[in-house]
C-alpha cells in the first residue's frame, strides 16, 4: 500500500509522442492512454467528427512516486504551453500485487 | 444559365445524401456515423482516386498539356494563399489569415471527385493525370502559409521553428501520401492491376461517395453555428474567392487548351478549400490561428457552396467558352 | 407445411451465419464484431433498402392498392400496441407493458430484408412501395406507446413529459430518419441514380445482410440469459403474438389483393418487433420500463423465431390461401 | 499548484448534452468527455453491442475550483434522477502552464 | 455526500471477465469500463494495432464503500499477478441524487 | 530463379500497398488505419475465403487426395513446433521457445490468401480444399506449444492450467471460428449461396486485400524496431525456417501428387508463421513468454518475407519439379 502521485493530461493527440517521451526522460515509464476523448477547455471545444484525427485529444494517466513530482511536472507544463491542455495531480494508494510472473 | 444543369447536379444521389445529411442536424435527429466509418470511406476514397489515376496517366502518357497542368496548378497553389492572405488581413490577424489562405490554396478531394462524378453522369470524359493536379496542390499552399506567418506575424514565444517538420507535415501528411502512393501504384502495375481492383475501386465508388458525402452533410451542418464566429466577411470570402480562383482557373484551362471535362476539374481545384489535410498541418504548426474559422469557413461555406452551386455554374461558364 | 420450404429458407447463407453466431456464444468462441462495423452495415441496409423502395416506388407509381396498403400499415402499427397492452397488463405494470406493446407495433427492418432475400432466393417479385409501409410503421407504435404510459401509468414524479420532443423522437430518430430519406432520393433520382449505384445498393447487399446477421446471432445470443428475468410469459408472447399478428397480416394482405410476395412482406412486418429504434426511443422517454425485457424478448425470442420459423410459416400458408 | 475540484460523472449517453449545458451554465466550461463505456450499476448492465448507441454510457471529467463544487451539484444531481448515473467528487491539484499562447 | 473508496484497475482485456466476476463476488457490483486503452507498464508496451483485440488493455473504475476496500483488494491483487496489471486506490466523495426512478 | 515471377508478385497492387505502409512509417506520415477497420477487413476475408474454400470443396468432393493432403498439414502443424523448439531452446527460455515454436507451426490467413492471388493473376487454378488445411493448421500447432511449456518448463507459480481452456482457446479463437464456420456454410449453401454472395466475397475481394496489406505494412514497420530485442539469432530463424518449412512442404505436395497451384498453397501454409491467432492464444496461456518477440519475428521478419521473396521462390522451385 505504497502512496504515489496519480496524474492526468488532457492534450491534444498531436501532443501525445512529446508527452510520453517527456515522462520516459524523467523516469516515469508506465502511463495509460486513453484515445479518442473530446471536450471543451479555454481553446474551445474539441470534436472528433473530421475525418483526420488530429484533432481530437488524449487522455494521458501515470501513477509514480511523490518524490517524482517536481521533475515531472516541470517537463510536462512547457508541452501543454503550445496547444493548452491541462494536467492535474492527486493522491491515490498502490494495491502492488506482491508476485509478478516475471516475464523476461 | 441553364437550369436543367443545376437540377441535374443536384439531383444525383450525393448531392441529395449531403442535402440529407444537413437536414437530419437541421431537424434535429439522432443519425450520426461515428468514427472510423468516415475515415474508412476516406481512404477508400483516396486510394480509389489516386490507383484511378496513376492507371489513366500511364495510358495518357506524359505530354506537354500534363506538364503545363501540373505546373498551372502548383502556381496557383502558391499563388492563392498570397493574394487571399492580403484580403484577409484587412480583417483579421496574421495568424488567421495565413491560415485561411492555406486552407484556400489548397484543395478538396471531396470536391474533386464530385465533380468527377458529375463528369461521368453528363458522359464527358476527363483525364487521369488530374488526380496528379490533386496530389501537388495540396502541400504547397501548407508551407506558403507557413511562410506568410514566418515573414508577418512576429513570434515573441520561443517556440522554435521547424522547417524539416513543415516540409515533413506538408508533403507526408496522410492524405497526399496516400493519393500519390496510390497513383504511383496504379502507373506501376496499369491494366493488369486495374483488371483485379476494379469490381473494388470503381464499381462500389459511387456509393461510397453518396455515404460520405451523408457524413459531410452531417458534419458541415454542425459546423453552421461556428460561422457566427466568423461573420459576414468570412462568409462572403468563401463564396467570392471559389468564384474568383474558378474564373482564374478556366482562363489557365483555356490558354492551356484542356478539353471541357479536364477544364471544369481543374477549376474546381482551384476554387476548392482543404479542411482536412491543411487543417490538420496548421493546427500543428500555426496553433495560434483559431480553427473554428479556418475549418467551418472551408467546410460549411465553400463546401457546398462548390458542391450545389459552383460545380454546374462553373460548368455553365466552360460551355460558353469552349467550342 | 412443406419441409423443403423451412430448408430453403434456412440453408442460406444469412440464417445459417445467424445460426454461425449464435454458436460463437454458446460454444464460448471470442468472436466479435467490435462496434462500429455493425453501426457500418446498419446505415448501410436502411440507405440500400430504402433508395430502392424510393426508385421502384415510383417506377409503380401510387396506386389505389399502394395507399391501401399504407393505411392498413399504419393502423396495424396503431392497433397492435394497443391490444398487446392489455394482454401485457396482466402481469406486468404499466411501463413495462407500454414499452413491449410499443416494441411489437414497430417493425424489424433486418427481419423485413431477410424476408425480401427468402423471396429473391425462390424468385418471386415483391413492389418496392412495401419499404414505404416499414418507413411508415416505426413512429405510429412508439406514440402509441406513450399515450398508454400517459393513460395508465399514474406519473407522481414532476418529471415534465415533452410531446414535441416524443413526435421528434418517434419520427426523426436514426433509422426512420435515414429509411425515409434513401426512399425519397431514391423517388427523386429514379433510373438514373440506380444505374450509378445498384453495384453498392444491390449487388454486395446480400453479402452485407449475412455479415450483418452473424452479427446479429452474436447478440441474440448474448440476451438469452437475460430471457430468464422475462420469464415464461415473455417468452411464450414473443412467439404467440407475431405468428397472431401475422395471420392478421396475411387477412389484411388478401383483402386488399396483394400479391404473394407482397403478401409475406406485409404480414412480417406485422410480426416482427423492434429492437432498435423502438428501444431507444422508450429509453428515453419510459425510463421506468426494464430495457432488458423489452429488448431481449423482441431479439432474442421475436426474432429468431420470424427469420427461421415464422418467415417460411407464413409463407406456406400465404401459399394456401392464393390462388 | 492550485487546489481543485475533480468531478466525474458517469451516465447514458442520452443525457450528455443535457450535463453539458448544466455545466456551462454554472460556470464549469471545461471538461472532457470519454465516450462509449460500459459498466454496471443500479440500472443494471450497460453494454454497446446494439447497433443504435443510444444505450451506451458516457464518463464526463471536470476539473474547477472548489468554491463552485455546491452549485455543480445541485445543477448535476437532477439530471441524474431520470436514467441514473453517477457523480463522485475527489481533490486534486491543478499544474497550470504559466505561458499560454493566445490563440485569439 | 458519502465518503467512498474510488479504485482504479488497469489490465489486460483477457482479464476483464474475471476481474468484473470477483469484484461482483466481494460486493462491488457497480463499475464502469473503459475499452480499448493503451500503455506502457513493466510488461512493455501494450498497443492495439494488431487485428484481434486480444492485446489491448481495459480501464475499470468503481467506487465503493470504503470499508470493502481490503476485501476489494485481496480478490484482485491476484488477478493481476497473471498479466500484470495495476490497481489503484483513492479517495472520493458520493453525491448520490435523491430521487431515483424506480426502474422494476 | 526467373526474375520475371518476382516482379509479377511484387509488382501487384496487394505487394506494392503493403510496401507503402511500410513507407509510411519510415518516412514518418502520420498515415493510420485506425481500429476496428483492420479488423472489419479481416472478419471479411475470413468470411470469403472459407466461405469460397466451402463452395469448391464441395463442388470437387473428398478423394484421398483431399484426406492426405489434410493429414500433412496437420502432421507438420505438429512436427514444425517439436523441431523448431529444440533449435529456439539453445538461446531462449522454455516460454518463449515455446511460444514462437507454436507461432511458426501455425499459419497466416494472409499470407495464403496473398498467395492464391498470385494464382489467380498468372491464371493458375487451386483447390478450394485448400482452405480446409488452412483451417486445420492452426489449433495443432496451438496444443503442441502448451505442452512443450507443461514439459520443459518447470511452473513453480500456483497457476492452475485448465486443459479445456487451452483446447476451447486453440480450437475456438476467433479466426478459426469464423474460418471454419464460413466453410461448413459454403459447403452446405453450395452454387445456389454462391451466386447470391459472391458479388460480395469475390467481386471485391482482392480491393479488400489491398487495402488490408496497406494495413499489415503499417504494422509491421512499426514492429521493426521491436527486432533489437529479437537480435541476429530470433532474425536468421525467421527467414531459414520458413524456407526450410516450405522445403518440406514441397517435397509433401510432389509426394501426395498435388497440382502446381496447390502446392504452392501447401508450402506457404508450411512457410507462414501466425501473428494474430496463436499469439492471442500465447498471451493468454503462456503469459511468461514476451509476446514482443513472438509477435515481431512472425509479423516484422517471415510475413514480409514470405510475400515479397517466398511466394515466388517457392513458385520457381515448384516449376523446377513439376512436369
Ligand atoms: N477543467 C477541465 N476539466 C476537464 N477537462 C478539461 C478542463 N480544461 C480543459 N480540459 C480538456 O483539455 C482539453 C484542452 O484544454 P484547453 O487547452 O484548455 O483548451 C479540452 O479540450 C478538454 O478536453
Ligand atoms: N459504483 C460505481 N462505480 C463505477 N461506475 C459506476 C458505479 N455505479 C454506477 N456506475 C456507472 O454508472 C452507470 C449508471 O449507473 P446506475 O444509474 O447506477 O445504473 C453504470 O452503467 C456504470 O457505468
Ligand atoms: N504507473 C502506471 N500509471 C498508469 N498506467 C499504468 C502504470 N503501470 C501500468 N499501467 C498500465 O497497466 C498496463 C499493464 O501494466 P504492467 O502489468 O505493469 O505492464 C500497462 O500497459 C499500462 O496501461
Ligand atoms: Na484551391
Ligand atoms: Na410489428
Ligand atoms: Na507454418
Amino acid at each position: 500500500m505504497t502512496p504515489v502521485t496519480r496524474m492526468e493530461i488532457i492534450a491534444s493527440s498531436a501532443e501525445l509522442a512529446k508527452i510520453l517521451a517527456s515522462l520516459d526522460q524523467v523516469g516515469v515509464p508506465s502511463y495509460t492512454v486513453v484515445r479518442n476523448v473530446v471536450g471543451k477547455g479555454q481553446q474551445g471545444q474539441v470534436t472528433d467528427d473530421l475525418v483526420m484525427s488530429m484533432l481530437d485529444n488524449v487522455y494521458v494517466i501515470a501513477f509514480f512516486p511523490p518524490d517524482l513530482t517536481q521533475r515531472v511536472t516541470e517537463v510536462v507544463r512547457p508541452i501543454l504551453n503550445k496547444f493548452g491542455g491541462i494536467c492535474y495531480l492527486s493522491d491515490a494508494t498502490e494495491i502492488r500485487s506482491t508476485l509478478r510472473v516475471a516475464s523476461t | 444559365m441553364d437550369i436543367s444543369l443545376v437540377l441535374s447536379n443536384v439531383l444525383t444521389p450525393p448531392i441529395l445524401f449531403f442535402f440529407l445529411g444537413m437536414l437530419a442536424v437541421f431537424a434535429k435527429s439522432d443519425l450520426e456515423i461515428p468514427q472510423p466509418i468516415p475515415k474508412l470511406f476516406s481512404l477508400y476514397l483516396l486510394f480509389a482516386i489516386g490507383f484511378k489515376g496513376g492507371v489513366e496517366l500511364v495510358k495518357s502518357g506524359v505530354s506537354l498539356e500534363v506538364l503545363l497542368t501540373l505546373s498551372a496548378a502548383v502556381l496557383m497553389s502558391v499563388v492563392v494563399p498570397i493574394y487571399t492572405f492580403f484580403i484577409l488581413r484587412r480583417k483579421l490577424d496574421p495568424y488567421n489569415a495565413a491560415a485561411i489562405a492555406a486552407t484556400y490554396g489548397s484543395i478538396s478531394a471531396v470536391t474533386f471527385i464530385t465533380a468527377s462524378s458529375f463528369l461521368q453522369e453528363i458522359g464527358l470524359q476527363y483525364d487521369g493525370y488530374m488526380v496528379a493536379a490533386l496530389a501537388l496542390m495540396e502541400s504547397p499552399a501548407i508551407i506558403i502559409g507557413l511562410i506568410l506567418v514566418k515573414i508577418y506575424a512576429a513570434k515573441t514565444n520561443d517556440q522554435e521553428f521547424s522547417w524539416s517538420e513543415v516540409i515533413r507535415e506538408a508533403c507526408l501528411n496522410s492524405s497526399v501520401f496516400l493519393l500519390i502512393g496510390s497513383l504511383v501504384i496504379g502507373a506501376l502495375t496499369g491494366e493488369h492491376g486495374w483488371k483485379f481492383l476494379s469490381p473494388f475501386t470503381q464499381d462500389i465508388f459511387y456509393g461510397v461517395l453518396t455515404l460520405f458525402l451523408l457524413d459531410m452533410g452531417l458534419v458541415a451542418a454542425r459546423r453552421i453555428k461556428d460561422l457566427q464566429k466568423a461573420g459576414a466577411f468570412l462568409i462572403s470570402f468563401g463564396v467570392l474567392v471559389p468564384i474568383l480562383n474558378a474564373a482564374i482557373g478556366i482562363a489557365i484551362a483555356k490558354l492551356i487548351g484542356l478539353s471541357e471535362g479536364d477544364a471544369l476539374l481543374f477549376c474546381v481545384l482551384c476554387a476548392s478549400a482543404s479542411y482536412i489535410a491543411v487543417p490538420a498541418a496548421m493546427r500543428l504548426t500555426v496553433p495560434e490561428a483559431n480553427p473554428s474559422l479556418y475549418i467551418s469557413t472551408a467546410l460549411a461555406v465553400t463546401f457546398p457552396f462548390n458542391i450545389i452551386v459552383g460545380i454546374p455554374l462553373y460548368f455553365y461558364v466552360i460551355r460558353l467558352f469552349w467550342p
